[in-house]
């Protein structure tokens, strides 16, 4: 079997945890010469895999490349997993890993005078989650670490590189739209707070109306969320297939 | 009667005066300050009512907001010109503004995990041969700084001692006691608080089932009424639980 | 999309964490009846992969069924793996790393003292994977050899220089913020509903009893000598930078 280097780097890609750069690729594959040459390569494999429909793609993340499932798979392989499903990060997380990507790299107090709060507890998780991770001291009175954040940041968003990070609104903009800011509320819980003392029922009535729903869907099961969600995709699934 | 507020909507002091002056509806550059920081103490004060540790972060907040407030009664300058006049507001909206630049770019990150969270990538791969022989222990092939913090305590917290050193193991946790609750639950419409706790052989252990009720409070798997101060505790299943 | 029931099997197979049985496939896909079906069709997919000479092929062990890459592409893959299968790091390899990059220039005796256990072997292995080297020789009897850590070291951790190795007083600070779980209770309830019932009076109480352990203890024992060191690392740092 004579090997061509289409398939050294299809194989190569296949076999490698996470996304694998062009530089590693050339590395072992040194007559190919270029990067350049590597990704058009590449490229020429993802072409092959989308004309035969394959539920397998090639993408490009993280500084390399790497194969993945299509979208439309994504609630069959869910299935999989149902048990561990990777937790999501929270509005706090988020809130706080956004300000550490776009000012990186950032100090703790930093960080908090952006948000206002206490930073504690959520630069720790974003830290254990390797989102972050310590890029150095800061030259000032305390030498405070700085944070910044890591490559499977940019695994965990999909992204390119930085660079490919949403770009920030300008002021105009951010005066102009609140639907994100309002999307972010959960706007059923702030009609229950807000009435009259700006935030105060019975916990009987919060408690009561809230559990309606959730009490006719998620029976005696525990994660009542992320069983909700896999009956989705179960039902997603049905019509998808049918 | 007991309370219960969702205060995790609001992230800090910034969430909710974000939230105030769209409610209000006005300018984020023209705050109607004697308003909106009426309104925010008025929250700040039901927390406290509540007997709830106010963050704070809200307190300084508020503290802000007063000396805004303050500065306004003052009388201004009469030699300045207008233009020249710096709005005690400015500061305050600035910073609101910044954090609300981070706050829509972490929404589109959310998009994106959410979009990325949909490929899978393939999850293993058995080329490195069985041979080697393999320890109990975890290989850790991609350690982070974290887990190098974590080994340093770890080692440090298990270094031999020479003084004696007690140690108290809490014997239960959140989980298995959820469980039980949930077991102790089931055909039942309705247990007691007390009938719970009299089981416990220790503090911790009640604290740990305490906090085991909450979460399935909070997971909405139950739910819990009292008629009046002191009286006992029902806990109710959110719905009848089967027995199997 | 229309998805079928190939390339879904296709993406199951990929994505799953170790060989994937047809009992577990039939889960997900009740509609395919019969496992011998679901055989029969993980063929298909393979004789495919066979007729386009994909690098790629699905094999049958451990009574489920896996991609791996065909043999002729091994020499390949080995070389994506070259410094991981020789030594891999364990956790015991981890805690020994940490404290010789905390206390370096560290004497095996030295490890061994803090570990409780004889650190032969995992110094072998961290010399080996150029995690730490020999760095002098003690000036004491014996004249025992002090290992330190190597650029390799901080090229890993993605650290700058091992100033920007967090103090163990900021290790403390971070880690001390574990409260997770006291994070996502509803204070308002736990002050409210608790009280006397459990002999407690506060929500401080419960929050100090837990803990007391860590708290009264910690300073008088043994793990005072070790924040005494920290700020000594902290100090030596300033010394070192300026």
């Amino acid at each position: 079997m004579v090997l061509d280097n289409e398939q050294i780097i299809e194989a190569l890609i296949f076999a490698h945890d996470g996304p694998l750069s062009a530089k590693k690729i050339k590395e072992i594959l040194p007559e190919l010469e270029s990067e350049k040459n590597i990704k058009k390569i590449i490229r020429a494999i993802d072409d092959r895999y989308e004309k035969n429909n394959s539920p397998i793609k090639i993408i490009e993340l993280a500084g390399g490349f790497q194969m993945v499932t299509r979208e439309p798979f994504a609630s069959w392989i869910s299935q999989l997993y149902k048990s561990r499903s990777r937790s999501r990060l929270t509005r706090k997380g988020l809130e706080t890993l956004a300000i550490i990507a776009y000012r990186q790299p950032i100090t703790k107090v930093e960080v908090e005078e952006i948000r206002g709060v206490s930073a504690d507890g959520v630069i720790r998780t974003l830290i254990e989650r390797n989102l972050i991770t310590v890029k150095g001291r800061r030259k000032a009175p305390g030498n405070p670490l700085e944070y910044g954040t890591t490559t499977y940041f940019l695994e965990y968003f999909g992204l390119k590189s930085l660079k490919d990070l949403p770009s920030l609104k300008e002021i105009d903009e951010l005066l102009k739209s609140d639907s994100h800011f309002l999307e972010s509320l959960d706007q059923v819980a702030l009609e229950k707070i807000l009435p009259e003392k700006l935030g105060l029922s019975s916990v009987d009535e919060i408690l009561g109306a809230e559990e309606q729903p959730a009490a006719t869907e998620a029976p005696s099961s525990e994660a009542s969320d992320e069983d909700d969600s896999g009956t989705n995709d179960g039902d997603d699934r049905e019509g998808e297939s049918q | 009667m007991l309370y219960r507020v969702k205060l995790d909507i609001f992230e800090g002091p910034f969430d909710l005066l974000l939230f105030l002056i769209r409610k209000n509806e006005v300018d984020i550059y023209d705050i109607p300050i004697a308003q909106i920081s009426e309104q925010f103490l008025a929250y700040i004060e039901t927390m406290q009512m509540l007997d709830l540790d106010v963050a704070g972060d809200f307190i300084e907040m508020c503290a802000i907001l007063i000396s805004i407030k303050a500065r306004y009664l003052l009388p201004k300058p009469e030699s300045e010109n207008e233009d020249e006049y710096d709005d005690p507001r400015m500061e305050l909206v600035e910073r609101l503004l910044e954090y609300k630049k981070y706050k829509e770019a972490s929404i589109e990150m959310q998009d994106l995990e959410e979009q990325r969270s949909r490929l899978y990538s393939r999850a293993y791969f058995d080329y490195i041969p069985k041979t080697e022989e393999i320890s109990d222990e975890a290989y850790l092939d991609n350690v982070n700084i974290f887990d190098l913090m974590m080994a340093l305590k770890s080692a440090l917290d298990n270094m031999p001692k020479v003084t004696e050193h007690q140690v108290e193991l809490i014997r239960v946790t959140v989980e298995e006691q959820s469980d039980w609750i949930l077991r102790k639950l089931t055909g039942k419409p309705m247990i007691l608080f007390r009938e719970l706790m009299q089981t416990m052989e220790s503090k911790m252990e009640i604290i740990v089932t305490f906090i085991a009720l909450l979460e399935l409070m909070k997971k909405r798997l139950i739910t819990v009424h009292q008629s009046e101060n002191f009286d006992d505790i029902r806990i109710k299943p959110a719905v009848i639980i089967e027995e199997e």
